[in-house]
Order: structure tokens, then C-alpha cells, then sequence
């Protein structure tokens, strides 16, 4: 169990890290999306599933939403 | 039934009527936010001689504190919350013939707000409100910001939510740190459990929460943003952005440091800090051509000087930068509601463009100079007061080095009392002689001023008339254990 | 009549005035008229009452108290007079003025606070009252635009260092003995330490030095007062600046006392001996830059200062002789100094505002009742016998003879030569030798501006003839501060080491004087010749291309320029400037990029955590 | 493994606020910024609800019979979380409507061009 | 340069966070504060979701705020775009059969699974945030699916103002009636574990929901159609 923990954990920071790397602002997004969304199976895991659940719907997928209609608006690589 | 709790739901229940309303009637929204203040103001009235007898802990739910979230309405919530309504109600009617574009309805909704998350954080007693208040407070201040929508609007706006967003996720997490450590959130709980700040799981989290709120309070380094805000917001908010939401800012950082941790040591960095904070914001404001951002600077000095005469930790000094954070709500209130119209008449903010407005708005601008003159701490208005107060409370202590603080302080007044009298001399002084046809301000909007006009004067003349309040909120800060005692009971 | 009663009519006399020239120009005339006059009347009428009235107790409980003794008799009589017949003299002057309304309430409003200043009997009142009274004489001073904009700014910056340093010493005083009325603290001061009396004076003597422009501390003064409306250069000469040497008396003798004042160290270092020397100083360097000055107004603020000084000599000098003659010349000097202002605003008037010492001339015959304005203004400047200034000298100068100091009595006698120079420029370029031009026609100064000049000189000659009148209630001022009382007379005052008699004086002048009038008037040889008569080597000279008042004292000039230079200003200016540039880079912190603000706030942090982790020092 | 299971979630937490902490301090596009305003606000309440864990615990509902009272995870940190979540999305979407009119007046999104208002 | 600067800065911190942390072991007993929640909140509650119980009764006040920082972001994201000039009509590209049909069919589902959601929030897991950002998400879907479509603003605004008003009608409610505090539970708590139990606690989650709700489609339709 501590393994997948662990290995999730390590996937979200490496998503977190890759956030900062992405020219691309839509693969930036998509990143931090992952990141909420594996945080929010870590809330369930901490048996939170109250915070799962909104973490899961607002974090990850409304969060996205709202960030990929702003870029769609501006610009989508970063100079 | 005066409940204090209505101070803050009857606000917040007519900012979310007021969409209804708006597509009732687009011309009634404009007085609720004037209707909302007055009931507070009354109410916050009537309950001072209440609150001055006994504390009032309100229980939400009807669930004993630590458990439930309380309302601590002692001297010092009831003195700010009687500002932000009288703030609050003067800057409404103000602003009836002030704002005239934009989404109007949308203005006083979040204006209703923002005095509503100010009024939250200054009654809350429970640490997650004051979080939750403090984030209604930054979120409306930052939509107003930009609610001119033009571009120093927006961009000070994003600037401020950047610093202020970093700001309450850093708050957040002191909070966090804190209750996983004394496993409440209730203040009373939190500063019953706290003896000493000295060990790192208390220091920590401790500057964490301070340097979350300090950010709205605008002590030095953490005041990038005020400049910006203060300067691009429209001049209504500006007032009450300066006049309360900073000085709510650092209310709840000296909750903070007085009740919930008890760090007089470090208090004696506050001072420093407090000074230092004074001197850059007058030195920045000396050579400002933009009359809005150099009130916004000038505040930053105020702001330093409060939180000197605060961290005195005596009985005089923490009622000394009370009344000097009320002589600075009217005065700066005053000064960015009368500089709304300058620059609206003028269509500049340069102080330059102010040249000989003196004759075309005689009243405005003699009520601009009132206000400069009570900033700057001239009798017999009440920033002379006020001063005169925190100068007595520093010698009091006895110590040498507040007598030399105290220097350092003057020369800030005097490169302030530089400036404001430069602007007063463009005012009245510079420009074209001829005769101008008169383009006052609107008569409500003069009204409203002259108000301000005359509790500066009042407080000045009379200062003793609000001093047993602000010793009563001096001593709430000084008697830790009262304010233990009284919520836990 | 009760103290209060008369600041409520001051201070409601200004607005009744203001809101009265909202509804016609006459009616404020009248009402500020009726003001300053019924002013002089209440305040002559309290002649030799001393009371002392609580009138306030608001103010975070402290005792607010007026009083009433011989000592602010003095200087509020002084006061409402001097703003009466300024006030007359305005009426005319500043008719087509702009916002003539201001005028008069601002003029008003430092009249009552100038007389709640001298009426305070505790120092909260004291220092309101100085307060309003600087503000307003900026928002006064800025009333001529341009150039008087740069001098208000230098005014305002100076009046706030001081009123900082005197709220700072009276919030010590506060705080130390718990109350601020000035008898009690008299008292609570006796006992306590000479450490803590010394910074006292110093830092009230920072306060009341600069409202006085003693040396160091005078830079706001020349360009004040010349850039004023010459009936407010008038009243801020005559008595506004004036208000240091009453703050003086205040501190060094009723306050801190003059047993402990004279006897604060030793020998020259002593705190009355430096003020002296500094009072001299004031008095000979001013003097020399007032010789170069072009500018009437400008040669008549230097001497402002100079004056100042004699005064400070005066009074730190500490003997009976010394204040009597220091207070005396306070009041002589705002009788001519305001004299001479209003005789040269009567030219300004005349000559639609020039007071260009070169191109003005001959305006004797245009303008006579000015000419002998300002003839007995600069007598009475000079100290010629017969004319108040002189008795006033007279005394300074005994004392200092007589006090075993010849070096300050050289100064002081430098003072008068470079003032006999200086001020003769200042009469000869403006109204001897040849007219100007463009100059035949003028504007004739009306009787309202006539009137004040007329009383002024009719009051030199009477003081400089009966000094024992004012004399008399100088006299009980210094018994009430400790000094022994002299000897006074209507004619004058006696002692053992000499007397002045001016009955003597005056026998003596007149019968010369008549016997020198008799000769010339036998034995005249001259024939008067028109104005325009000049010749220079023989050819006549054309009138419009030559004009002699131009540069007058040159070769001096060109001497004196190079060592004259008003040094402190200079350095003052650098401080400003350096102040400013310091201000420039510090506000550069705020660079806009918001990475760099979220810095702060993480430095903020991580210095704090770093502090306490390495020395838990919280 | 002892140090895992002790400390992977801090490690999680507080991986996500220094990650970003450091966004917003070193990248100068504003999208990249308010990414990192969310990750920090992800981070924290990691934080939080880690703090609120006990070994072994049950979510606080009592969804069925027999659950034991003494082995439930604390329910205020999740209430808070709940609450931040929410205001970490109000933040997040007024700093993209910020950020898309900042676009239309500046024509980037780059911070050091967006230097307007300083000093 | 300045990211030397900002980690050595940030290592500080997280020196200062793992002295902190010390005190703060991972998975250690709970809380006062919480373990009182969960011995006496079913019984002072009637809510078996004990989260929901603090939620929305204990900690109600900070939910009043909440939805407060939910609606203020609505409404200053409105007043952000509202002066915005708008570059003509967009150009709706409409989408192709299968995407409308399946969004057709979806949206009601989604909102019944929302509803669904928070109407059990006293009960199950989830409630009114969660639901509200269920429905929210079933609007984006009518977005991004039928293109064409649009949100009838003013219902929108009516039903987030009423959904507040509901909340704060409630408090007042507990103010007068019910033991004379502020959002006090005044209904009958009913029997545990049923749907109709927890006294306020459902109705105002409801209102919650349909206030969340409104606000994040109000919030995605603002972002969608005003710039």
C-alpha cells in the first residue's frame, strides 16, 4: 500500500515539476489537473471522501475547464 | 434583539438579494448598500454602551465554543465595526453620485461584501473565520480593484491577487500547522494552549499566519500591492481600501500577536518594523506625481505609525494607534473621496492637472486640505490627536530608544507634511488666475465629505469623547486571560 | 471681558469675515475692520489684569488654560495693533486682488492665533495655537504664487522641524510631570535635573530659533517675506516672526527659570553665552547680505534678521538692562519693520508691483507721506536718536558694555554700520535721486494705506521721545521673570552707571536742530534743480538710458558677493535635494514585477524562520 | 519504510506548496503563476487532511452499524479543506478573468512586460 | 540567479516546516475538537456524515462565507468582464449529431447524480459543493456539446440569489426561533440515517447545491460568453 502511495506521490510532484517545465500552457494545465486529481485519490486514501469527491470535481475537472476557456482566450505558449 | 451576528448577515443577506432586486428596479440598488451601513451603524451604536458593560460572545448554532464558531464582540470589534459602518454608510452615499458606470449592481454588491468580510474579521472568534472572512475581504477588494476595467485596474488587480493569494494559502497553512499541533481552531482555545512562541512549532506556524494577514495590513516588505490598488481602484474604494480594509489587516495581526500568541517579544521587531514601514512609505510618496498613489503610499506611513504606537505593548500605545487608525479612516477617507472627484473633473491623476482646481471646486478641495492637514497631524484636526497621543504613549515608556524612534517618526511627518503641502500649493496656488466658472462636486457626494469633515474636526477638538473606548479596546488587547476566560468560560 | 470671549471673537471674527465677503466685498472690509479694531480695544482695555482661566478640558483631560499677565499684555497688544493697522492698510492694497476673502481670514485667523499663542497658559494650548498659526502663515505665505510657492514649502519644512521638536519636548514635559499648565511645570522643573533643563531649551530654542531665523535656522525668512503681500511681510515681520522671541522669554525665563537659565555651564560654554553669539552672528552677517540685496522686500527681510539677533542678545544676555532693551526692540523693530513694509507695499502699489531696487528712484516728491515713512522707518532701523530704535539700542548696548562683553557689543555695533549702509541703498534707490520714466505718472496710494504709515512714524517718534511708557509694563515683565526691576521714567531709565534721559536728548536735537535749520536757511548757496537735471561729464545725459540707482553699492558688491553667500541655505537645499534623491531611489523597490513581491513576502519569511532557528531570539 | 509511511503525505504536501511557491516566484508567464496559486492551494490542503489522518482510521460516517467512534479521522480538518477548496476555485477563476482582460490590454501575459504600474 | 536565490529561501521554510512538523505526527490521535464532533454529532446534529454535520452546523458560519466567497466570485468575475468590449458575434461551430445527442442525454443525468449528490449530503459522502460543481460540470457540457445553446441568465441569477437567501432565512429563522442563535438547528432532527432527518441540514445543502451550482455555470458562461 505504502508503495502505490508513495509511487502516487511521486507522480503528482513529478507533475507539479513538469507544470513549471511546459512551454505549452494547455500541457501545463493538464499537469496541474493531475495533480488535483491524484491528490484527490490521496484525500480518498486519507479517508477523506467528502474531500475526494470535491476535489475531483471542482479541482480537477472545473478548475480545467475554466483554465483551458482563459487560454483559449490569450495565448497558449508561454515566450 | 440586538444581535451583533446581524451586524454581518443582514449585509451579506441584501449583497444576495441584490441581484433580484436589481432586475426589479435598476435604480433602488444604489441605496441598499446606504440602507445596510445605517442599520449596522445604529446597530453597532446601540450596542457600544452594551459591549463597554460586558463582552458579548456570540454562539452560532448555539454550540459552546471551542466546538462552535464564535463571535467575540468586545470594545475592539464594536470600535472597528462602528468604523466600517460609519465608513462604510458615508462612503455609500458617496458613491450614489459617484459611480456612475460600469456594472453597477454588481459595484455594490461586492462594496456590501467587502464591508461585510471587513466587519467578519473584526468580530470572528474562531481562527478558520477569520480566514474565511479575511478571503471575502481580499477577493471582493481585488474584483473592485478592477472593477474600472481599465488598464492599471486590471493589472494592479492581478497583482494583488497573486500576492494576496499566496498570502491566505500561507495563512491556510499556518492555521493548519496550529490545529494539528492544539487540535482547535477557536482563538480563545488556541492562546489558552500557547505559553511561550519560542519553540519553532509555534514560531512557525505563527509568522506563517502573520505574514498572511500582514499582507492585507501592509507592513513593509509585504506591501508591494497597496500602491498599485490603492492608486488604480475607483476613489470610493480606494477610500475604504485605505481607510478600512488595511487597518483590518492589521487588527487581526496584532489579535494575532496580542491574544492568540502572546509574543511580546516580538513585538520589539514590530516597532522596527512599524518604523521602517513609516519611513518607505513617506519616502515613497515624496516625489510621487500621481496624487492617488501617493495617498496610497502616505497610508503605508500611517500604517507604520500604528503599528509603532501598537507595539508599544502599553495601555497609551495600543489606544493611541487605535484612535490613530480611526484619525486615518476619516482623514484618508477624506482624501480619496474629495481626490474621486479631482481627478473625475480633472480626467488626470497628475498632481500636476490639479493646478488652479482650487477656484473651479473651492469646497473639494478645501475638504482635500482638511483631510491632508488631519494626516499630517496638525491641530486642531484629529491627526493631531492621535499623534499627540502615540508621542505621549512613546515617551511614557521611558525607554531611550522610542524617544529616538520617536525622531525618526517626526522626520517622517515632516517629509509627509512636504508633500501634502506641495499638492495643497498646486491646488490653490499654481495655475491660471483668471476666474473659472464653478464645476463642484455633486451635492451628496459634498455632503458625505463634510461628514468625515466634521468627526475630524470633533475627535480632534474633543478626543476624550471616544477615550473610554479606546481604552476599554486597549485593555481587551493588554488582558490576554479576560478574553481566555470570557469565551471559554 | 473674559479671555475666551476674546479668542471667540477672534476666531469667529476670521469666518464671520470670510463668509461675510461671500455676500459683498464692502461688508467684509467693514467686518474685518470692525474685527481687528475691536480686538485692540478688548485687549487694551485688560491692561495690567492678570487672571488665569480653565477654558477647555476635552483634550484628553488636560486643563486648558488661558491667563492673562504683563508679559502677553505686551505682546498681544502688540499684536492685534500691528494686524489692525496692516488690516486698514490692506483694504486699499489688496482691493482687485484675487480671493481678497481668503486674505482677510487667513490675515484674521493668525491674528487670533498669534494672541491664543501669547493668552496660552499651558503648553498644549500653546503649541495648537502655533500650529494653526504655522499653517496658515503658509497657505498666507503661498498667496502671491510663483516665487512664494518655493518659499512657502522652506516656511512649512522648517515650522514643522520645529513644532516637531516642541511637541516632542512638551509631550516630555507632559509625561514627566504630568501636567503642561506652564506655572506648574515652572515649579515641577525647579527641582529636577540640569541635564533634562538643557534639552529643554535646546530643543525649544530649534522651535523658536527658527520662528526667530537665528542663524543657522533663518533660510526660510528672506524669501517669506518677500514674496508675502507686503501687509502680511509686515505682520509677519513685525510680530508673527516674533512669536520665537516670546517663545523665548517663555522657556528660558517663566519656564525653565532665569536662575537656571543663566547659570546652565560655564564660562563660553554656556547656553545663554552660545545664544548670544549666535544673536550676534545673526546680527552682522544678515546685515552685510542685506546690502546686496535688489529687492526692497528682500533687503527689508535681512534686516528682519539682523534685528532678530539684537533681540536674542538682548534677552540671553540676562541682565535686567539686556532683556528690557531685548523685549523693547522686539516691539520698536515691528513698529519700523512694519512701517517699512507698508511704505514699500504703498510703492508696489503705486508702481503696479515693482520693488526692483535698480530701476526704482525719485518717488520723494510722488510719494511723500511714504518717503517719511521710511525715512523714520530706517531712522528708527538705524537707532537715530530721537526714533524708538535708538533706545532700545541704547540699552543693548549698555548692557553689553557693561556686561564685560566688547566683542558682542562690536557686533552689535558692526550690525548698526552695515545697517546705516544698507538701509540708505534702501531710501535713496527708492525715493532720492532721479524718477524713472515710465515712473511720472502713478497710481496715488489712497488714504487708507496713508493712515497706518502716518500712526507708525507718529509712533516711533513717540516712543523714541517717551520710552517710559512702554518701558513701564517691559519693566514688570522682567520682575515677574526674576530680573531686578529698573528704573524707569516717562523720559527714560536710570541707573548708576548712567542715565537716558530723551527729554535731554530731545532738548538737545531741537535746539541744535533749529540752530543748524537757521543756518542753512541764512546761509543757503544751492539752487534746487528738477530731477532730471544730470549731467555727467558735462554733456547732458539722456533720461531714459541712464539711470544711477542702478547697482549702488557696486564695488562693495563685487567685494562682498564672493563671502556673502547665504551658506546655510545652500547647504540646506543640498540636504533637501539629497533627501529627495534618497526618497527617488527608495521607492524603486516597488520594481512592478510581481515575482520580485512575492520575494519580499518569501524573504520576509524565511529571514524571520532562519532569525529564530539559528538564535531564537523571539 | 517506517520514514515513508511516517512522512509521504508531508512529503506530498509539502513537495506541492515549494512547487508552487517556486512557480510563482520564478516564471513570468501569468497562466504559469495562477497554476502555481492552485498547486499551492492543492498542496495545503493536502496538507491539512493529512493532519486530520490517524493510522488505520474510517472516513467520519457513520455510514453503517458497528463503526468504531475512536477510529474515525477528524472531521474539521475535511470541513476546512471543503471550504478551501472553494475558495481556492473563486480565486483561480477571478485571476483567469483578470489574466484574459490583462491579454486584451497588454497583448501578453508576460510579468516583466506588465510593468505599468510600479514605483 | 533568482532561482538559487528563491530555493536557498525556500529551503529555509521548509527547514522552519520540518521543526514544525515534529510536533505533528503523521496519523497520530485525533483532535479535541474533532473527537467531540464524532461522539456527539449525530445526536446534536441527526446527520450521520459527520463532516456535513460540521459542515453545515458546527462550522455553518464559515459555510455562509464560503458560498459568500463562491458568489463574490461570480459576480467580481462579472464586473471584470462586464466593461470588456465584445469583438462582434462568435463564430459557433456547430458540433456534430452524436456530440448533441449524447449531451442531450447526459444533462439530465448529470443533473439528477448532482441532486442526487447533495440532496444525500447528510447521509452519504458529497453534498452541496459537490453537487453544485456536478451540475456546474453538466452545463459546461451543454457548452461544449450544443454549442448554439445558451443559459437563461436571469433564472440563473434569480435561483442563486434565492438559494442564498434560503441559507441566510434559515440562520434568521434559528435566530428567532430556536434557541435564539444564529443558524441554530430548530427542525426536528428526526430518526438517524434516514433522508428526511438532521433538521436544516438538507435544506440548506440544498440550497447550497442549487447556489453552487448557478454560480460555477454563471462563473463558466461568464468566462465562455463575455470575452
Amino acid at each position: 500500500m505504502i508503495i502505490i502511495i508513495s509511487l502516487l506521490v511521486i507522480i503528482m510532484l513529478t507533475a507539479a515539476v513538469s507544470a513549471i517545465f511546459f512551454k505549452d500552457l494547455l500541457n501545463a494545465v493538464i499537469a496541474a489537473c493531475m495533480v488535483s486529481l491524484i491528490a484527490s485519490v490521496l484525500f480518498y486514501l486519507l479517508q477523506a471522501p467528502d474531500v475526494a469527491m470535491a476535489e475531483a470535481s471542482i479541482g480537477a475537472a472545473l478548475v480545467a475547464a475554466i483554465f483551458i476557456i482563459a487560454i483559449s482566450k490569450t495565448k497558449r505558449h508561454e515566450e | 434583539m440586538v444581535n451583533p451576528i446581524l451586524l454581518i448577515v443582514v449585509p451579506l443577506g441584501l449583497a444576495f438579494a441584490l441581484p433580484i432586486v436589481n432586475l426589479i428596479s435598476k435604480k433602488i440598488i444604489k441605496y441598499i448598500p446606504v440602507l445596510a451601513f445605517l442599520f449596522n451603524l445604529i446597530l453597532s451604536l446601540l450596542l457600544i454602551p452594551k459591549v463597554l458593560e460586558q463582552t458579548i460572545i456570540v454562539k452560532i448554532g448555539g454550540f459552546h465554543p471551542p466546538f462552535g464558531i464564535n463571535l467575540f464582540v468586545g470594545p475592539v470589534g464594536i470600535l472597528f465595526s462602528t468604523l466600517i459602518a460609519l465608513a462604510g454608510f458615508l462612503v455609500s452615499i458617496y458613491a450614489l453620485s459617484y459611480i456612475k458606470e460600469g456594472p453597477k449592481e454588481k459595484y455594490h454588491i461586492l462594496y456590501l461584501l467587502l464591508l461585510t468580510g471587513a466587519t467578519g474579521v473584526v468580530l470572528t472568534g474562531d481562527m478558520f473565520n477569520l480566514f474565511v472572512f479575511f478571503e471575502i475581504l481580499c477577493i471582493s477588494s481585488y474584483a473592485l480593484v478592477a472593477y474600472l476595467g481599465n488598464k492599471a485596474g486590471i493589472e494592479s488587480s492581478i497583482k494583488y491577487l497573486i500576492q494576496g493569494s499566496v498570502g491566505s494559502s500561507l495563512l491556510l497553512l499556518g492555521i493548519g500547522l496550529l490545529y494539528g499541533q492544539l487540535g482547535t481552531l477557536n482563538m480563545a482555545d488556541i492562546a489558552n494552549q500557547i505559553n511561550s512562541i519560542s519553540s519553532p512549532s509555534i514560531f512557525v506556524p505563527m509568522i506563517f499566519i502573520i505574514t498572511g494577514l500582514g499582507i492585507e495590513a501592509a507592513i513593509f516588505p509585504l506591501n508591494a500591492w497597496l500602491p498599485d490598488a490603492h492608486s488604480s481602484a475607483p476613489s470610493s474604494i480606494s477610500a475604504i481600501l485605505s481607510g478600512i480594509a488595511i487597518e483590518v489587516g492589521l487588527y487581526a495581526v496584532i489579535r494575532v500577536i496580542f491574544t492568540i500568541f502572546n509574543a511580546s517579544s516580538f513585538l520589539m521587531f514590530f516597532v522596527f518594523l512599524g518604523v521602517l514601514t513609516l519611513l518607505i512609505g513617506e519616502m515613497s510618496a515624496f516625489s510621487q506625481k500621481n496624487i492617488k498613489r501617493m495617498l496610497a503610499y502616505s497610508s503605508i506611513g500611517q500604517i507604520g505609525l500604528i503599528m509603532f504606537a501598537i507595539s508599544l505593548n502599553t495601555q497609551l500605545g495600543i489606544s493611541a494607534g487605535f484612535f490613530q487608525m480611526i484619525s486615518h479612516t476619516l482623514g484618508k477617507g477624506l482624501l480619496f473621496l474629495s481626490v474621486g472627484f479631482l481627478i473625475y473633473k480633472t480626467g488626470s491623476m497628475k498632481i500636476s492637472s490639479f493646478e488652479g482646481i482650487g477656484k473651479k471646486m473651492p469646497i473639494t478641495s478645501l475638504l482635500f486640505t482638511i483631510g491632508a492637514f488631519s494626516i499630517v497631524g496638525l491641530p486642531p484636526f484629529a491627526g493631531f490627536a492621535s499623534k499627540f497621543m502615540i508621542i505621549k504613549a512613546a515617551l511614557t515608556t521611558g525607554q531611550l530608544l522610542f524617544t529616538v524612534l520617536i525622531g525618526v517618526i517626526l522626520l517622517g511627518t515632516v517629509i509627509e507634511g512636504a508633500y501634502f503641502f506641495k499638492v495643497i500649493q498646486s491646488i490653490y496656488f499654481k495655475g491660471t488666475t483668471d476666474i473659472i466658472k464653478r464645476d463642484e462636486a455633486p451635492l451628496i457626494a459634498l455632503i458625505s465629505m463634510s461628514i468625515f469633515v466634521l468627526l475630524i474636526i470633533f475627535i480632534g477638538v474633543y478626543p476624550d469623547f471616544i477615550a473610554r473606548i479606546l481604552n476599554s479596546a486597549a485593555s481587551e488587547f493588554i488582558n490576554r486571560i479576560d478574553y481566555i476566560r470570557s469565551v471559554l468560560g | 471681558m473674559s479671555l475666551e470671549l476674546l479668542l471667540i471673537i477672534a476666531f469667529s471674527g476670521a469666518f464671520l469675515t470670510y463668509l461675510s465677503g461671500k455676500i459683498s466685498s464692502q461688508l467684509r472690509d467693514g467686518v474685518a475692520v470692525l474685527i481687528s479694531l475691536g480686538l485692540v480695544a478688548i485687549v487694551s482695555f485688560l491692561y495690567n489684569v492678570q487672571t488665569e482661566t480653565v477654558f477647555y478640558q476635552g483634550f484628553f483631560g488636560i486643563s486648558l488654560i488661558l491667563r492673562m499677565n504683563s508679559l502677553a499684555w505686551f505682546f498681544a497688544i502688540a499684536i492685534v495693533s500691528f494686524t489692525a493697522l496692516c488690516i486698514i492698510y490692506s483694504l486699499s492694497y489688496m482691493k482687485d486682488c484675487e480671493r481678497s476673502n481668503y486674505y482677510y481670514f487667513m490675515m484674521l485667523l493668525i491674528n487670533a492665533s498669534m494672541l491664543t499663542i501669547v493668552l496660552a497658559g499651558d503648553l498644549v494650548t500653546f503649541f495648537v495655537a502655533w500650529e494653526i498659526m504655522s499653517w496658515s502663515t503658509f497657505l498666507l505665505i503661498s498667496y502671491n504664487r510663483n516665487g512664494a510657492l518655493q518659499a512657502g514649502i522652506k516656511y512649512i519644512v522648517l515650522s514643522l522641524i520645529g513644532s516637531m521638536c516642541m511637541l516632542v519636548g512638551i509631550l516630555s514635559i507632559y509625561t514627566s510631570f504630568g501636567t503642561v499648565n506652564i506655572a506648574d511645570v515652572a515649579n515641577h522643573l525647579t527641582p529636577s535635573s540640569v541635564g533634562y533643563k538643557l534639552f529643554l531649551l535646546i530643543i525649544f530654542s530649534i522651535t523658536f530659533g527658527i520662528k526667530n531665523a537665528i542663524m543657522p535656522l533663518h533660510t526660510w525668512l528672506p524669501d517669506a517675506y518677500a514674496e508675502s503681500p507686503s501687509p502680511f511681510s509686515a505682520v509677519l515681520s513685525g510680530m508673527l516672526t516674533r512669536m520665537g522671541v516670546f517663545g523665548f522669554l517663555l522657556i528660558m525665563y517663566v519656564i525653565v527659570g532665569m536662575k537656571t537659565t543663566l547659570h546652565l555651564g560655564r564660562g563660553f560654554l554656556s547656553f545663554n553665552t552660545i545664544l548670544c553669539w549666535l544673536g550676534a552672528i545673526t546680527i552682522v552677517i544678515p546685515t552685510f547680505i542685506a546690502m546686496l540685496q535688489n529687492d526692497a522686500k528682500k533687503l527689508l527681510a535681512w534686516h528682519g534678521i539682523g534685528q532678530g539677533g539684537y533681540m536674542i542678545v538682548g534677552i540671553a544676555f540676562g541682565t535686567s538692562l539686556g532683556a528690557a532693551g531685548g523685549i523693547f526692540h522686539t516691539l520698536n523693530h515691528a513698529t519700523y519693520i512694519v512701517l517699512l513694509f507698508l511704505s514699500v507695499g504703498a510703492i508696489e502699489y503705486s508702481t503696479n508691483g515693482l520693488r526692483d531696487l535698480n530701476s526704482l528712484g525719485g518717488l520723494f516728491k510722488k510719494m511723500p507721506i511714504a518717503f517719511f515713512g521710511g525715512l523714520l522707518g530706517i531712522s528708527g532701523l538705524i537707532g537715530v536718536p530721537l526714533t524708538n530704535g535708538f533706545v532700545s539700542k541704547w540699552l543693548i548696548y549698555k548692557t553689553l558694555i557693561l556686561g564685560n562683553a566688547p566683542f558682542l557689543a562690536f557686533a552689535a555695533l558692526l550690525g548698526t554700520w552695515g545697517t546705516v549702509l544698507s538701509v540708505y541703498k534702501f531710501l535713496h534707490n527708492l525715493f532720492l535721486g532721479q524718477l524713472p520714466e515710465e515712473h511720472k505718472e502713478i497710481k496715488k496710494a489712497p488714504l487708507t494705506m496713508q493712515i497706518p504709515i502716518v500712526i507708525l512714524s507718529f509712533t516711533i517718534i513717540l516712543f523714541g521721545i517717551l520710552p517710559g511708557l512702554p518701558l513701564k509694563v517691559i519693566n514688570s515683565i522682567i520682575v515677574a521673570a526674576g530680573f531686578q526691576a529698573l528704573d524707569i521714567n516717562i523720559w527714560g531709565v536710570t541707573s548708576e552707571t548712567g542715565t537716558l534721559n530723551m527729554l535731554n536728548i530731545f532738548a538737545a536735537i531741537a535746539v541744535f536742530g533749529a540752530i543748524f535749520w537757521g543756518i542753512f536757511k541764512v546761509a543757503r548757496k544751492s539752487t534746487p534743480v528738477d530731477q532730471y537735471d544730470n549731467y555727467a561729464a558735462g554733456a547732458a545725459v539722456p533720461k531714459n538710458k541712464y539711470h544711477y540707482t542702478v547697482e549702488y553699492y557696486a564695488p562693495f558688491y563685487r567685494m562682498g558677493k564672493p563671502f556673502l553667500k547665504d551658506i546655510f541655505d545652500m547647504f540646506y537645499n543640498r540636504i533637501a535635494e539629497a533627501i529627495g534623491s534618497i526618497c527617488d531611489s527608495v521607492r524603486k523597490i516597488y520594481t512592478g514585477y510581481v515575482g520580485s513581491y512575492v520575494m519580499y513576502i518569501v524573504l520576509f519569511i524565511a529571514s524571520l524562520i532562519f532569525v529564530q532557528l539559528t538564535w531564537s531570539i523571539f | 519504510m517506517e520514514f515513508l509511511s511516517n512522512y509521504i503525505y508531508y512529503i506530498g504536501a509539502f513537495g506541492l506548496i515549494f512547487i508552487g511557491l517556486f512557480i510563482i516566484l520564478v516564471k513570468h508567464n501569468l497562466i504559469k503563476v495562477i497554476i502555481g496559486i492552485g498547486i499551492l492551494d492543492t498542496g495545503v490542503n493536502l496538507f491539512l487532511i493529512a493532519v486530520g489522518y490517524i493510522s488505520k482510521g474510517t472516513a467520519p460516517i457513520f455510514s453503517k452499524a458497528g463503526l468504531d467512534a475512536n477510529n474515525m479521522v477528524d472531521p474539521v480538518p475535511q470541513a476546512l479543506v471543503l471550504t478551501s477548496i472553494v475558495i481556492g476555485v473563486a480565486i483561480l477563476a477571478l485571476a483567469l478573468s483578470l489574466a484574459i482582460r490583462l491579454y486584451k490590454h497588454y497583448g501578453t501575459l508576460d510579468l516583466r512586460k506588465i510593468k505599468e504600474q510600479r514605483w | 540567479m533568482k532561482k538559487i536565490i528563491s530555493l536557498i529561501l525556500l529551503f529555509i521554510i521548509c527547514l522552519g516546516i520540518v521543526f514544525c512538523l515534529q510536533d505533528i505526527p503523521f496519523g497520530a490521535a485525533k483532535t479535541k475538537v474533532g473527537h467531540y464532533y464524532i461522539d456527539n454529532g449525530r445526536e446534536e446534529t441527526g446527520a450521520t456524515n459527520i463532516v456535513t454535520s460540521v459542515v453545515l452546523n458546527y462550522r455553518g458560519f464559515d459555510t455562509l462565507g464560503e458560498v459568500t466567497i463562491l458568489f463574490l466570485a461570480a459576480i467580481g468575475l462579472g464586473a471584470v468582464l462586464a466593461t470588456l468590449k465584445k469583438k462582434g458575434k462568435r463564430q459557433i461551430e456547430p458540433a456534430s449529431l452524436i456530440l448533441k445527442t449524447g449531451c442531450r442525454f447526459l444533462f439530465p443525468l448529470i443533473l439528477l447524480f448532482g441532486a442526487y449528490i447533495f440532496i444525500h449530503g447528510h447521509l452519504t459522502p458529497g453534498g452541496g459543493f459537490q453537487g453544485g460543481a456536478i451540475i456546474a460540470s453538466a452545463f459546461l457540457l451543454v457548452y461544449l456539446g450544443c454549442r448554439e445553446r445558451k443559459i437563461n441568465e436571469v433564472a440563473n441569477k434569480i435561483t442563486e440569489s434565492i438559494a442564498g437567501l434560503v441559507f441566510i432565512v434559515m440562520g434568521l429563522i434559528g435566530l428567532t426561533v430556536g434557541g435564539h442563535y444564529f443558524l441554530s438547528n430548530f427542525m426536528p432532527k428526526g430518526e438517524i440515517n434516514t433522508l428526511f432527518s438532521s433538521g436544516i441540514i438538507p435544506i440548506i445543502y440544498i440550497a447550497i447545491g442549487f447556489k453552487v451550482g448557478s454560480e460555477l455555470t454563471g462563473i463558466i458562461d461568464n468566462l465562455m460568453e463575455k470575452s
